[in-house]
């Protein structure tokens, strides 16, 4: 097994699928020539044919909008959004169309697509190239909203969401894509989406997080283990469909929940995992539900200063546990 | 400067002055084209008798765009080709194959509707079997969609051609500027086919566009773009044949915009009274309604005669009324399998 | 004082802002001769001149772009969306533009506009005329949501809305229009912004409800009156600012808490309320946290049945507070 | 067939083919025209050196396509028309009155950056008081907003002029096609310029379109569309100012689009030896270079000498160096007030 970055598993990932699979096509602004502005698929073009890597007008609207027809005339769609910033003027194609292609026709017609994207901050990308849009996307029936954080998820989710037969966004912390390196197999393989997977064992505090928040975590969690706080960390890998049970589970071992993510609080991913465990898991809970977000500010500015106030720290999650803990 | 090729227009005339014989159709075409629209048009009427009398939600019309309709749908191969129709179009779908009994499932709601399983409004098509794709409510979303099914055709070397349709409301949207600019750039075989009849709901021409033709931002896309007699079924079929052989020797999409007009209002929702005056649709109801100037010509040329056609009049609605009475007494959707197919099911 | 529909009411009040204030103006599709699909503007294009009553092109993005720029320059444009089912292709100019201009401007340009925009369902409006879209818009930092439930409401409001220095989306519960009548001021009068209201005293159990489940809900509680049930009813009326302490007051006194709302419950705005209450009213609950909600489907079809089955009714509420209440 | 108006295109040669007077244009407002060319080409340089040796995060250039902006600026009035500019827009601002300070409190995001103290990245243009409106990243969403902004001037009887510029690339969105569509109907007084550079990054125009002209686009929603060569600012000016006044005079809009180049890569992210040659590169660095041209032009009509001319960059590059000093030494923007101004505060 190979040490691979997030990115170099996308971009392998996606190769991989795309020889084994004549279906399989990428289209997105600058994927061609350029291999992306993130280099997710360089080289790309001189392998494949012009017609499988294509490079579209600067219109993201269409890049879904033709991307749902091509699902419908039997071709494997990965459409790049190249932030995720930049997903809006698509909304409606995804969310009224793509969403319910399946639901609309009573099932006489489905969208096997992937609308891939970059998100999230840490970058001095500002208040446009930063953001997180998981949570508009969660709440639409029918789409179904994956975000890996390691190079091994990402290549399993990457595959099976190319397989999947209805549309799944897919969403990879542009943080993450050089920062973060594991053991990835050579051969193509499915991880099954709607499962969470524990990325540590505790026994005092339940984390959910995912994408560089987890990174973070992982590395807070560790700092507090010195002094005996027993950390256990969730990483749902996708956020619809969510893996409920595994989130109670741990709950229910350690009576306390801290949910984390970047992207601001108010209506956040993180509100509809605290309204479940609110419910499902209310006998077990030995302490509010917490919650490190975002601030609810229209996105982090450019300035570092601003920057790092906006994004939650390895210290500020610390900071979170040991309060939580000591509830 | 005229920028786009005009097809019967400013001929506007009863009859056509076409001949049927260069455009490559017998008088048994011509026949089927005319039943095509009867039945369109008398779908149509009962249909809004049935929507009046509460025993549907909504209708919505296509009276006064049959020519453009079953013209179109009648030069694109059933069974092969795509269609994307909006919610007009029941004209395209009659002619290419659906059945009164389909669509009243849909004007009823009933299970067994082929487009939704009556989730939808009627008008809201889909036919898998015969490649009409779901449809939806928001306006034009379907004109990138038509690109990509048309991308997917050429992309695995078949000549299938995508009909793709649109009121002339619906050219406003961005929708319409990126999904022709992305057919036009990689030469998708799609036929973008706008039936402009003047209104958007209630908004006229002048508050739209400031132009005469939507065809005239074809040329901003780089693909030919025609102006039709909508009103005129021989018109209509020659551009849409010209357009789809274009197509199937793949030189790429073509616009054609159809001169048309709604005799009715926008839908079971709307009094057109507000907004136009009862002259103005008079016009179309008589002289330039498309089923007269067919009519017009079958009798002037002597392809047929007025008892032929009343014929054609008389099976068209008893099949209209046998199917109306057996859609009527189909089942409803099953209230819980409402929760299904939101995905695929295992 | 007039009793009047809710119809009724936006009709008057935007009738009289615009006779008030030459910068308020109306745009959107066919609001014009026909005077709105719903006839809210009906007798305007008369009354003021054409370039004040903006018959659009069909074309939302436009609708919404436009008046930003006109916002931008001195006007007050009020843009009506004519089902909320439409608003998606203006979601980017509306989040990331309307909703940021004064914050990625820090603070040099505003965006005084008003989004009005009809929503919900129980209209046979099938998956396209009947959808809920405030989760979305809750969660995007610099919009405020408001959503009147009551024709009172509904001007106070609107008035409001119209004199915000920031954009404002106002949605109207279009089951509501006709159906709902009260009591309304002849002058035009404010009802501040972020403000919630007591709609019913009760002891037992708090209900958070808005739009359409709220006259359900009151209908509901008037039921279990009967058995001694006695229920609180919290009517946000602005979903953002959001009236938390009001919500806290009432569930520290009931310690039982329902969210009841019409769209999907998943990532929907009540998982926000929920998650709140889990945080900072914790230690004053003594029954999980329940949510009544639309199912997680795409949204409700049309077939009547099919309908029923997607609409929480006044039973289901019912229900759903007597099992609460028991707990 | 031409459906657009074209402008210095086939002519492109040293200097202009233009006379500066016929255009009501004196040797000064020549030298003013080539001093905003300089100091928007210098402190362009000095901002990707300042980039380099990492005391900026990100950059991007207008470099090449100085005439096409300063001709542009210079035909409005400042103070009184408004501004929507696009990220490479360095060259309308600084003709303007934006200082090089305020631009480089951008580029060293500091606390007092006129446009977003810092919050949004370099050339996310805006500036209250010169009525350059707040720009985002998204592109092509001003145009639509620009519409909104020149009818909130006709709706009052105001004469200002609205500019509103975007790139080819930014001309495929559906925000292009809705906004100049909204302001042909409308009248509104509002100038859309493309600045055509032939790459929207790396994608190259067959793939952005299948037309030789964004101005052919104008012709489909009822405006004149007016190709320009966007290396030879008499003819920016030109076609610019003559759209001006068009607008001034209730006539509408006007779509220019000028033919031009970026000679360096789209942004310090990018590297543009992935999708283009350096020779093709090297034409717009020498004879096509826009300051070169009108250089050539003012030496070659005797209006300056080379001397003059290297006063000019003197004295603008000390401007430069003295806007740096004093811009890297401002305060950053305090943490905590990243909260402020969600909403207006009371
Ligand atoms: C995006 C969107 N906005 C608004 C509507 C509401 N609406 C339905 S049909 C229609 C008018 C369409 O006019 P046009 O495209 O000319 O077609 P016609 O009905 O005249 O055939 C409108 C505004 C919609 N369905 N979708
Ligand atoms: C909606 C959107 N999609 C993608 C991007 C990323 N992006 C920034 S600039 C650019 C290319 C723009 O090309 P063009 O409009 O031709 O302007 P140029 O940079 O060539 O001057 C792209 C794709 C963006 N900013 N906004
Ligand atoms: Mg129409
Ligand atoms: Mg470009």
């Amino acid at each position: 097994m190979a040490v691979k970055t997030v990115l170099e598993s996308v971009h392998d990932t996606l190769w991989k699928a795309m020889e084994e699979d004549n279906r399989v096509v990428i289209m997105g602004e600058d994927v061609g020539a350029k291999g992306g502005v993130f280099r997710v698929t360089a080289g790309y073009l001189e392998q494949f044919v012009e017609n499988r890597v294509i490079d579209t007008p600067l219109a993201e609207l269409a890049i879904i909008g033709v991307g749902i027809g091509m699902a419908a005339n039997g071709m494997l769609p990965v459409c790049e959004i190249q932030f995720a910033d930049f997903i809006h003027p698509a909304f409606d194609q995804i969310v009224s169309e793509a969403a319910r292609i399946r639901y609309r026709s009573n099932n006489a017609w489905g969208c096997p697509m992937v609308i891939r994207a970059p998100y999230g901050g840490g970058i001095h990308g500002a208040l446009y190239h930063s953001q997180s849009v998981e949570a508009f996307f969660a709440h639409v029936p029918g789409l179904k909203v994956v975000i890996p954080s390691t190079p091994y998820d990402t290549a399993g989710l990457l595959y099976s969401a190319i397989h999947d037969p209805d549309p799944v966004m897919f969403f990879e912390h542009k943080r993450t894509y050089r920062l973060i390196k594991g053991e990835v197999p050579d051969n193509l393989y499915k991880i099954p989406i709607g499962k969470a997977d524990r990325k540590r064992e505790g026994r005092d505090l339940t984390i959910f997080t995912y994408g560089l928040m987890l990174h973070y975590a992982i590395e807070a969690a560790e700092r507090v283990a010195k002094d005996g706080i027993s950390v256990e960390i969730i990483d749902p890998r996708t956020l619809v469909p969510l893996d409920i049970d595994m989130i109670l589970e741990s709950v229910k071992k350690t009576s306390k929940l801290l949910i984390i993510h970047e992207d601001n609080e108010f209506c956040g991913f993180g509100a509809e995992v605290a309204a479940i465990v609110a419910d499902k898991g209310f006998a077990w809970l030995d302490a509010p539900i917490k919650r490190l977000c975002g601030p609810n500010v229209p996105a982090m500015p450019y300035n570092h200063v601003q920057q790092e106030w906006f994004l939650p720290g390895v210290e500020d999650i610390e900071a979170a546990i040991r309060e939580l803990a000591e509830f | 400067m005229s920028i786009v090729e005009r097809v019967g227009i400013d001929t506007r005339v009863a009859g056509s002055t076409l001949d049927h014989r260069q455009l490559g159709l017998t008088e048994d075409d011509l026949l089927k084209m005319y039943r095509c629209m009867v039945l369109a048009r008398r779908l149509d009427e009962r249909s809004e008798q049935i929507q009046r009398q509460g025993k549907a939600h909504f209708y919505i019309s296509c009276r006064g765009h049959e020519a453009t309709q079953v013209g179109c749908a009648y030069a694109m191969e059933a069974g092969k080709d795509w269609f994307l129709p909006y919610y007009r179009d029941f004209g395209v779908l009659l002619t290419i194959g659906v059945t009164p009994r389909e669509l009243l499932l849909a004007l009823f709601a009933k299970k067994d509707d082929p487009a939704s399983g009556a989730r939808q409004m009627p008008a809201h098509f889909g036919h898998r079997k015969l490649n009409v794709y779901t449809g939806s409510s928001p306006v034009s979303t379907q004109i990138p969609q038509a690109t990509g099914v048309a991308y997917a055709h050429k992309y695995r070397g078949e000549d299938a051609v995508t009909y793709v349709s649109f009121g002339e409301g619906g050219s406003s949207k961005g929708d319409f500027h990126e999904g022709l600019n992305f057919a036009a750039i990689w030469k998708c075989p799609v036929i973008f086919v706008c039936e402009n009849n003047g209104y958007a709901i209630s908004v006229g021409l002048e508050k739209q566009m400031a132009v005469e033709d939507v065809a005239s931002r074809a040329i901003g896309y780089g693909m030919p773009g025609v102006v039709v007699d909508g009103q005129d079924i021989l018109s209509v079929y020659q551009v849409m044949k010209e357009a789809v052989e274009r197509a199937r020797r793949g030189e790429g999409p073509t616009l054609i915009e159809a001169k048309t007009y709604r005799i009715v209002p926008h839908s079971s929702d709307d009094d057109d009274r507000l907004y136009r005056t009862r002259e103005e649709v008079e016009v179309y109801r008589t002289e330039q309604d498309p089923i007269n100037r067919l009519k017009f010509y079958l009798l002037g040329n002597r392809i047929t005669n007025e008892e032929h056609l009343q014929g054609i009049e008389r099976e068209v609605l008893a099949q209209i009324d046998e199917a109306i009475t057996w859609a009527e007494q189909q089942p409803d959707p099953v209230a819980e399998d409402a929760a299904r197919y939101v995905f695929a099911e295992e």
